[in-house]
């Protein structure tokens, strides 16, 4: 494959957060951006543990116990960082005052539904977290993912067959091999990387794509990571 | 003079009754009451249903409770965490009833029960499997679903400072659940770091008026505190690095 | 009249407010309550516009007009205070947290009904403030009222002909004549002032009344402000 | 750089359209953003529905916004008040529409708008007039009506101080609407007595973080206050008392 690595992938999505972004990166895959994230600009992180403004992993010897994020990893607070309670946090997200959310996927349909909590496997212990209230709770809500599973299925689905995390609520999808966007017409493709184009990525979803430019519809001449 | 504080974690969870509904606070080991779930389990109460965001990490805290056989029923949104053993071998033994939550609508119907609240709408969960038996209703061309409150017979709660009136203020993240929980506790029971002065806490800080608090307890400083400054010296549990204490203490400048 | 005067009421309800007690006093004569609070116990005032821990009035000179109580007069906070938002501070009251509230009414029935907002003139401009919340939010609710109005008419009436603010909310009443409980079975006189007696308020009041203990029945032989 | 500030009350009012539904905080004259309704009035909007707790008092703040004929609708717990002569005298006219809506209600609805509740069952008002036309419920008993939010296109709020990411720290019963206001409007509008430095907030204290604020203008200490610390010498509208300031600032020792 010629797509791009999970963390050219990371650095692909810090590119669509603009300065001045209220964001949530999701525990797991989606904390990568955080280090792709430009120093010179400012973006503010939330943790939905209570926390804004939140900064990068201290210092060994520096770790605060008090102070985590949502994966219960040690951080930091940087100057203008605020502490607030659990309804105050989610309040934020359910109210809709974040501007992107980034979420892991084990599936996404094509009118955005996303499925990322459960493999709903008997005998698996269910956890939920703030898995849901993150799906619905931002005003874009990215999914970074592999497009396929390593049984080579694609993630990307005509309907989730895991349970779902949210109905309609992802934006846009960044893999590896592409990044598209969820509209009222299914999945569009606005940017692929290597080779892939809308037919070879027909291929490996067996879903139809639109593009969002010409280009696309025959080969990707974009270098990935441009835009 | 009102005086909520007493002597000793003991004292602080005399009561508790087979068969009530606990509230604990913290977020992973982060503002999780340790020293007053470890008397609660020295106090004997059992058949409890917890109600926290987690079911326990490691073998301390929430995780000892239920491994003592206390706890018939977990209310939480994430019990499975990489140091959840426990509560994955009583849940794989149906040893424990789960009740699964999401973080938001739990943090929600825990504020709606100290708010007095009947039921409120909430948009998360809908066309899940976690909204099944819920009311949906559709307002303004969203759909929502209807949760209901989340009251507890007891709250336990950590808090980082408190004075003899139960004001409390936490600590950065570990703030958490404590405000809300205490809200919706018939009593509410807190241990902080330390006791001071009424009238020491700033009144613009105080996250949880002593309205919500029915008895205080200190219990010392975490051990990355030392007298009330951030020393660090531990690791994201808070124990000890293998580093000597001093050259941790020493080094801690940030 | 042989009853208590307003002051004497006032502090009639403030020996029934034990130590510890978090007590929110309406606006109007209620508020003169604080005033007999014994200096000696620690009894913790909410004001509803986001305080616990109210104190006395500033002196002149001392006045901060960031601090204030429900009716926008000047107060100061004691040591121990501590300050919150609207939502908070109405959710402590919907959610039963106070102990006592202390209310003044036009009317109340013999269910406990409160009529304190409006008296439903055409023409008049309606306002109801906190009134409905506190109605509705403590342990016990106590009016603090004229048995009568200026013309006669008895306050504690079988149905409200005012306006409701809450439905069957009301613990108990202090008029300068008598103290009264709402129980399930209607009034009870819990204690009568000077020479009143239930008959004597029965006439006065045209209600079918409760005797709280034997001698209330005949007549009552307590000095007013004792219990 | 994130940089929320503006240089004036003009700049910060900018671009309120009308017919907006305009949030504005305070509790009678406490914590009134009285600068930000000033430039509202200068700025022009008219046909505007007004959010707040009161509806105006003297002839100054949302009184003199009444006054100018810019608002058809007010949304309020307790407009009549002994000097609300502005607002009485246009709803006698019937030249405003009214909204009543009991204290908390009002600001637990406001709160449901900013944290994406879609409707409440609150027990206040349940059989009174002010149930008319809502929906009544009974839940375990208790009964209920169904409230919805109240959002708004614009907040204006006053806070104590501000940093340029927008956190706000309020001071004592100021604090009353701002939190909740602030995030309930698509446009977050506030004045503060004084900008500090980012980082020179405690994050502990800060009531309303920066994610719910657009705008942040300083509009300079209010009388009572100076280089930060209370001196008095006022009365409870804000109005200097009689005596000379300077015995007033050397009098306010407490």
């Amino acid at each position: 494959m010629t797509g791009l690595s999970r963390d050219e992938l990371a650095r692909r999505i810090a590119a669509d957060i603009p300065e001045g972004a209220y964001v949530n990166l999701g525990i797991g895959a989606p904390t990568l951006v955080a280090n792709h994230l430009p120093e010179d600009l400012e973006i503010v992180l939330h943790t939905e543990n209570g926390l804004l403004g939140m900064g990068p992993a201290p210092e060994d010897g520096l770790i605060d116990p008090d102070l985590i994020n949502a994966g219960k990893q040690a951080v930091t607070a940087l100057p203008g960082a605020a502490y607030f309670h659990h309804a105050d946090s989610f309040g934020m997200m359910r109210g809709g005052h974040l501007d992107i959310c980034v979420l892991g996927a084990f599936q996404v349909s094509e009118r955005g539904d996303l499925a990322n909590w459960s493999t709903g496997e008997p005998g698996a212990i269910p956890a939920v977290g703030g898995a849901m209230d993150l799906a619905i709770g931002a005003k874009q809500v990215f999914v970074m993912t592999d497009l396929l599973t390593r049984d080579g299925a694609s993630k990307l689905v005509a309907e989730c067959t895991y349970p779902l995390t949210g109905v309609a609520c992802v934006s846009r999808i960044y893999t590896g091999d592409a990044v598209f966007d969820v509209t009222p017409e299914g999945l569009r493709v606005r940017e692929a990387f290597g080779e892939h184009t809308v037919a070879s990525l027909e291929e490996l979803t067996g879903l139809t794509l639109q593009a969002a430019a010409p280009e696309l519809a025959s080969a990707a001449e974009e270098e990935g990571g441009s835009r | 003079m009102i005086d909520k504080t007493v002597a000793g974690t003991a004292e602080a969870v005399a009561g508790i009754a087979d068969g009530s509904t606990v509230m604990i606070g913290g977020f992973g080991r982060a503002g999780q009451p340790v020293e007053l779930i470890d008397a609660l389990i020295e106090q004997g109460a059992g058949d409890l249903t917890v109600v926290s965001n987690n079911a326990g990490n490691g073998d301390v805290g929430i995780a000892a409770l239920l491994a003592e056989g206390r706890v018939r029923k977990v209310v939480c949104s994430f019990p499975r965490q990489h140091d959840s053993w426990v509560f994955d071998r009583l849940y794989r033994a149906g040893e424990l009833e789960l009740e699964l939550v999401p973080q938001g609508n739990l943090a929600e119907r825990i504020r709606a029960a100290g708010a007095g609240i009947g039921a409120f709408y909430s948009p998360t969960g809908v066309g899940t499997l976690l909204a099944e038996g819920k009311e949906e209703r559709t307002i303004d061309g969203r759909r929502y679903l209807l949760e209901h409150p989340i009251r507890a017979d007891v709250a336990l709660v950590a808090a980082y400072r408190g004075d003899r009136w139960g004001n409390l203020v936490y600590r950065e993240t570990a703030r958490n659940f404590g405000p809300i929980m205490a809200a919706a506790a018939t009593t509410t029971v807190v241990q902080v770091d330390e006791l001071v002065e009424l009238g020491a806490l700033d009144p613009e800080s105080v996250a949880t008026p002593g309205i919500h608090v029915d008895r205080v307890v200190a219990v010392g400083y975490r051990p990355w505190i030392h007298e009330g400054r951030f020393v660090g010296g531990v690791d994201v549990n808070g124990a000890p690095l293998e580093q000597s204490p001093e050259s941790s203490v020493a080094g801690a400048v940030r």
